[in-house]
């Protein structure tokens, strides 16, 4: 039942609006609205009852395990949302002066020397909003110091066929054109593809390593001088720096600019859909063109580095500092791992990753890449499955939610077929591993003897299958008060 | 080990299991020269206990001075129940809701959200929620000249009267694709943008003007007549608006003769606290035609194979994640909390207390600039009517006067000398229904003290 | 599935301890524990996946309707819980010392006077920590009053038979003997008995009024009367407060002494079972004798009043001052009722008690005592199902459950055979009471049509219908590693 | 109208159907004459925002001085996930689970808690919660004068070494049934009840001994010796414990040759935050063959039809509800959501933690002790090994002291000539593990300059 089915004309949660109606003789009467907003009329008793009740028709990482590759759905720590709720951080207003902001800006301060060192670049912003938008900032950063050379001749972003569909689009909004290089059979970066294409059109090429196909690609020092010498730059993808924390560093790896999923790697929640953080790292000669605000210290001092201070900057992202209390959120969770914790993040995610992989091959399951190590996730296939016995990926995805899984990434990366991308994070114990491994092997089990049982999940949850045709076809995308639902 | 669930025992087994000797050996696939060193430049590890004393510290540092800023983030009252329960696990560490059948719970809230969201601003439909309302303005922008096929030339007018930093993040997000923004001056008396300025660009090939409502000054923009002049000369209505003056002000769906055709604005005031400027949301709605144009998520309702009701996520194919590099926009994770904590706080409001707050905003800014105007010197610039913020003339520097008040624990406004200069010694006030009577007695007395000084 | 069984050797939420091993060589051997407590080691997620899930096994305010006779389960608004955790207000230690506590003070003693307004009593104390001990508080006074008079005669404490059975214990640990009084066939206490037992041994009368019976005492003042002559004094339960809030006050009623459950009618929260707040408030010849600490103010300063001040006090209930921070969310739901809404609290309370009497008795039920007007509750009874379809109240009660509503108080007061007894609340819709009713309906339909059914509920709970006899007889308290459950 | 939810359609149409001319005939069976006006006295109804100003303003006004009080409440770390789930609505709004089916969730929690509790005190089992520590401790003296069959006497032997608060409630609470309590004084020296003291009641017919472990001056006492003494003269031994002290000392279930027969304590130190003193919570375990003697609810393990393990109230015999007049106690609503934060604070710090908890905690007090005593006049009184708190003799008047300290926002300790004059200028400190390096230094400072001046 919708809010809006419990609505009843001049009902109200009256203790949270002003009690006197304010005085709006101000407003002229053209300005003025003529008719209330349909909004649920409804008490405050009856909004914590429905909104307490949707939310337990969720799966979330408080109440499953969620190993959703890529995504890096691990623990998100209470102490971070306690602490960066606090009442005086909530009340900063954004253009509070400075003197009223030296607590938190020290708190980002240090934030972004930490990012430096994790990715070992020289120096970071964190105004992106998302991973999408420190994508964005990349490519604009990369754009900006071509155009600051004269040099512009370079129109193309090269991106690997694993890639997010992110990269593609960030290159798209940066005004390039994008040329997909393939993936070899190993799951490493095609060179020979890639050789061939890269040139004086190529302002760059957008990596991630490990890519989406669960590998570290082994070539990538000598991607790194390919695009390099053909007078491109190296944008590194973060997503999965979980993987790699303390083991290797993008930076290291010849990278020009990475950006940080601060909603994976450094565990802020993921809120069914946001808000995150995507922070970007450069390496010197991209300095000049990061995103404004930044923030510097000098004799103990804070200060907003802003557009007065770095003129080449492509700008600003968003109208004050991007998502602050994440930012805040991943300080704190950095704060209470270190430097230790921050390397057994990678250390205890590919051990999980890698005794899942190999369990269940040996269960019978196809991994994509059986020769290679899992990085914090690897594929497998259900091809044979699917042609076999008739039951798709999504069909088993839709099993395991019955088994109080949440499903893995399924059919992404697009060119592995009927896949499933399985990234079980640190902080899962191997209990509910091998559990998720079980519920798979029943699953596999069901397939083959009971196909249809498997392709008519789920069956515990508040709903059965959803129809996703018709939710396309026949849009109904808002409430009506005369429709009959 | 923090957050980590191992035992050394399964450490042993599952390396025997995997068959290496050790976890390093996991690692033996990257190439051993890019392998680094420890992080040593990272702190030591702390517990929660010594964080929280950090973060005490620092938060009490700051304080919580008095706040008569607004300028694009406002204090307003926001219900306990709205972050108690958004800040429930299922809500708060749920992923974007790919798989419906497990996330019916944040995929009706969006559900009702977009239906909340339609309904305020008087648009056909709404999406999920972009970054904030200054990407939302860019991603609207970009939409316009997308979708006016009627227009050639990607030349969009934006007054200078919207928020300077939403000109500054259009400019540097649709810059990029060839888009070219060209500003509309303000009048000097009213701080509006007068429709007569619009005749200069009669007849020519202009994709979209965008309208503030109210504007940066707090000043009523006319919006009818901006409205009816872009649909005149085949140019889109970008609505940028408050969704808070919504719940009195004539919704963009009904501005001029045909409405808006996409409305966006900042989600801030709809219960995200100001937290320094973030997380908050971008809203973006529009006319049913446009639909397929829309950027970011949208949730549909639908069936199961029950025939049962249920949500879910629809129109993908605009989406990057379907549409790779032709996809409407780059956004993927959004700011669903942020869209969760509005519903929740539309509902706990609903349009007559959203009416109650927005007109006790109106009434509080007044009485202040009522009382600071007793004051020598001190007037308010512009003539126009204005919802819940105020350009205030002064009669020293701004900025010396605001460094004062904020040594008093008290923000005075926001200084307009950066963005524009040209009104001398200004500052842009907000009085929320927050403040209190004592609160701007208070103000008055500190201003005063400070200017006969 | 117990944390216990998810525990590993070794495991811990290592955030949440100091990190460094503290220096015991200050606590000599002799005295140390030989062999650590066998409590669950488990990680930070896992314990937030537990009790996450499992606090989505019980039914709440929050998820449901709780229409629990006695008990006022009504919306407990979040802006109370918020409030009263404000971190200073966490952080008060309770021997703080009075520069440091105005404002804690201010609330409490505002509280007072609010209590003393809505009760009609001559002084309040607020540090009884629940109703129980609000009782004793004041059968203590009763008899502090007696002893200082020299009355030693007075052993008996009168008690009518429909009370809560807090009320005859707390007497019993005053040291009294407690006689019962019948209630009358139309629920108010039969006069005649009570006569016919008052007298020189007679201390006071513990009543109820509205009593639990769902009707008011209509002879209130009789009793009063006959009591206060035989040199008793009048307890006053006031559990069912609710239910006559600004129409009638226990002051009024010639009562000397009488407790209120916070957590009901000042809409504290439940808990699963506590804390919940019990003040006290006393006529003027019971002053003397309030428990101690109490606030005091004069010219504006704040202080507590403890037992130097109060000499004749029946001393302390608990080793600082109550369940503060419970007493903070009464005062805080009070500010937001005002006055106006105190009174409107047993204004829809009691239509909403009638309105569910009237349709339930127009749908067949048969009420306890059909010719009296509801309070804010009332008593259906079962008898005639239980006859002739065999279906009891329990069955009754099981059944609502599946039908997502929680049962009302079953089998109390005693004395009604197969009673429900319903008290809905102020803060539920009427679209809520229309849902409960349809429910008993249909139940009613199923008792009728299909027993059995009906029997055998609940069904649709994460257990069924759970064997009682058998965990008193094989005693199961605590988990043991060697158990195999 | 606030938490009211009819609209007047509602109302017109509820009263047709009651067939009640309007709400005040509801009222008809109130006797006229009784009949009150309007709650006059009572202020007018604030917002949620207004009472929020409110509130924000006495808390920001009582502050938050540096603690070091302890004195039966202790400022530990509690973890920001304690309470996050703790206040989850389906805890926090749940009734006592009478509905054993429908509250699964409450109960296992309870089961836990009364598994954790038996293990932190080494006995065989545990109740679900008394109000306080001082009230179990009363409930523990009823019920071993109950249990105890083989003496007639109602005597109790108290030692003045526990909590005079908690002396001060058992007698308000037992002395109405007869039982006397007899003090036993404490050794000058080392602040702890020596056991030689006992021989004066060699062979007299006392009920119980109650054996505080640490005592109230943060001393340990002689457990063993006591407990026997207990035993060897049939009584019951009542242990009353601070629950962080028993990770690391030896549990009242193996004191002496037998262990304690009752072990009860204020359970704050585990999850409950100081909160100006409440609500905490009692606990109380026993040995198996008093588990009929027990006050309070007790959660019980059993199977339902289907042979499923559940959790249910048992033993309700015992209780008021069931038994009236006869039950072991009148307590009916007890702290149950204290336990349940208890029990989530257990999980997370296991015994591992807790045990580094008491050792920062006794750690931080010796190096605080250690710190202070440099300071001329200022020296521990008592000479045994202590816990987590010490009694500091001053050289002047403790009283002015500790308030001049409280004007430099620091707590110093407790003033003991209220409750101890015969330690002359004594106050009681307590370092917890919260307490940081700088915090003590600052202390020591400050005391210096003021013993200075
Ligand atoms: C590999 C990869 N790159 C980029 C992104 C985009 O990040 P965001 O969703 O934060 O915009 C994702 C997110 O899923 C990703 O998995
Ligand atoms: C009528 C009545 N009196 C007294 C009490 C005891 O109150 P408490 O549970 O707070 O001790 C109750 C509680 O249910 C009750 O309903």
């Amino acid at each position: 039942m919708l809010i809006y089915q419990q609505s009843r004309r001049g009902r109200r949660a009256a203790a949270q609006a002003p009690l006197q109606q304010g005085d709006l003789s101000g407003i002229p009467e053209t300005f003025r609205r003529k008719q209330r907003a349909d909004l649920p009329q409804v008490s405050e008793m009856q909004t914590v009852r429905h909104y307490t009740r949707l939310s337990q028709q969720n799966f979330s990482i408080d109440t499953q395990f969620y190993p959703l590759g890529s995504c890096t759905m691990k623990y998100n720590p209470r102490g971070c949302n306690t602490l960066a709720m606090l009442p005086n951080l909530l009340a900063r207003h954004p253009e509070a002066p400075a003197d009223h902001s030296q607590g938190f800006m020290a708190c980002l301060y240090e934030l972004q020397e930490m990012l430096k060192e994790v990715t070992g670049m020289q120096a970071v912003s964190l105004s992106p909003a998302a991973g999408a938008q420190g994508e964005f900032a990349g490519v604009a950063m990369i754009r900006a110091y071509h155009e600051a050379r004269g040099d512009a001749a370079r129109t193309e972003i090269l991106v690997p066929d694993a890639a997010h569909g992110t990269n593609p689009a960030s290159a798209v909004m940066c005004g390039y054109t994008v040329r997909e290089i393939p993936s070899g059979p190993d799951g490493d970066v095609d060179v020979e593809a890639l050789r061939k294409v890269v040139g004086p059109q190529t302002a760059g090429i957008m990596l991630t390593n490990p890519s989406t196909l669960g590998v570290f690609d082994r070539r990538i020092e000598e991607i790194a001088s390919l695009v390099h010498e053909a007078g491109g730059l190296l944008y590194y993808d973060g997503a999965n720096l979980n993987a790699i924390l303390g083991k290797v560093r993008p930076g290291d790896m010849g990278c020009d600019v990475i950006h940080v999923n601060l909603h994976k790697t450094f565990s802020t929640p993921h809120g069914g859909g946001g808000p995150g953080a995507g922070p970007v790292g450069v390496s010197k000669r991209l300095q000049p063109y990061l995103p404004v605000p930044m923030v510097a210290q000098s004799e103990g001092q804070y200060r907003w580095l802003t557009e007065g201070d770095c003129p080449e900057s492509i700008g600003r992202l968003s109208a004050f500092a991007g998502n602050a209390g994440i930012l805040l959120r991943a300080y704190i969770y950095a704060c209470m791992l270190g430097g230790e914790g921050m390397e057994r993040v990678a250390e205890y995610s590919t051990l999980n990753a890698n005794y899942m992989l190999k369990r269940l091959m040996d269960a019978g399951f196809d991994a994509a890449y059986p020769e290679r190590r899992a990085t914090h996730e690897f594929i497998l296939t259900l091809h044979k499955q699917a042609k076999q016995l008739g039951v798709n990926t999504m069909d088993f995805a839709k099993r395991l939610l019955d088994y109080g899984f949440h499903a893995p990434t399924t059919y992404f990366p697009l060119l592995v077929p009927e896949c499933l991308l399985i990234e079980p994070t640190e902080t899962e114990s191997r209990e509910e591993l091998d559990g998720f491994i079980e519920a798979l092997c029943s699953i596999k089990q069901e397939a083959e003897e009971n196909p249809e049982l498997v392709k008519g999940a789920p069956y515990n949850l508040p709903v059965k299958r959803l129809d996703d045709v018709r939710a396309a076809r026949e849009l109904d995308l808002v409430w009506k008060s005369d429709k009959n639902t | 080990m923090p957050f980590i669930p191992h035992t050394e025992e399964d450490v042993r087994e599952m390396l025997a299991a995997i068959g290496a000797p050790d976890i390093d050996a996991l690692f033996d696939e990257i190439p051993a020269t890019l392998r680094c060193g420890k992080l040593k430049q990272l702190p030591q590890a702390m517990s929660e206990m010594e964080v929280a004393g950090l973060m005490s510290a620092r938060a009490h540092q700051d304080g919580a001075p008095v706040c008569f800023i607004g300028a694009g983030a406002y204090d307003h009252h926001i219900p306990a129940a709205v972050w108690q329960l958004a800040s429930r696990g299922e809500f708060y560490t749920a992923y974007t809701p790919y798989q419906a059948e497990a996330s019916q719970g944040t995929l009706q809230v969006l559900y009702e959200f977009q239906s909340m969201m339609a309904a305020l601003t008087g648009m056909d439909l709404s999406n999920t929620s972009l970054y904030d309302g200054a990407t939302a303005l860019a991603e609207a922008v970009l939409m316009a000249v997308r979708a006016n096929r009627k227009s050639k030339s990607r030349r969009v007018l934006m007054p200078r009267t919207v928020h300077p930093a939403y000109r500054r993040v259009v400019q540097t997000i649709v810059g990029k694709q060839g888009i070219e923004l060209v500003e509309l001056p303000f009048d000097p008396a009213g701080g509006h943008t007068d429709p007569a300025v619009l005749a200069a660009f009669d007849g020519q090939d202009i994709a979209a003007l965008v309208i503030p409502q109210p504007n940066y000054f707090g000043v009523l923009e006319e919006v009818d007549a901006l409205t009816d002049w872009a649909h005149t000369n085949r140019a889109l209505a970008i609505a940028v608006v408050n969704p808070v003056a919504l719940a009195v002000l004539n919704p963009p769906g009904e501005w001029g003769q045909q409405g808006a055709d996409i409305c966006c604005g900042e989600g801030q005031p709809l219960g995200a606290p100001l937290s320094s400027g973030g997380p908050y949301f971008g809203f973006m709605c529009c006319r049913q035609k446009l639909v397929r144009q829309m950027p970011g998520r949208i949730v549909g309702c639908t069936r199961d194979l029950d025939g049962k009701v249920g949500y879910t996520l629809t129109l993908q194919a605009r989406e990057q994640h379907i549409r790779r590099s032709k996809a409407t926009s780059n956004i993927c994770t959004n700011q669903g909390l942020m869209a969760t904590a509005a519903t929740i706080h539309m509902a706990l409001l609903g349009s007559e207390g959203l009416e109650r707050v927005a007109a006790a905003c109106h009434a509080n800014t007044r009485s202040l600039v009522q009382r600071l105007g007793t004051i020598a010197g001190v007037a308010p610039l512009f003539h126009r009517p204005v919802f819940h913020e105020q350009v205030l003339r002064l009669p020293i520097s701004a900025d010396g006067v605001l460094d004062q008040l904020s040594e008093l624990d008290l923000l005075g406004g926001l200084d307009l000398s950066r963005d524009y200069p040209e009104l001398g010694d200004a500052i842009l006030v907000c009085a929320t229904e927050k403040r209190t009577e004592p609160e701007m007695d208070d103000f008055q007395q500190k201003l005063q003290m400070i200017l006969t000084c």
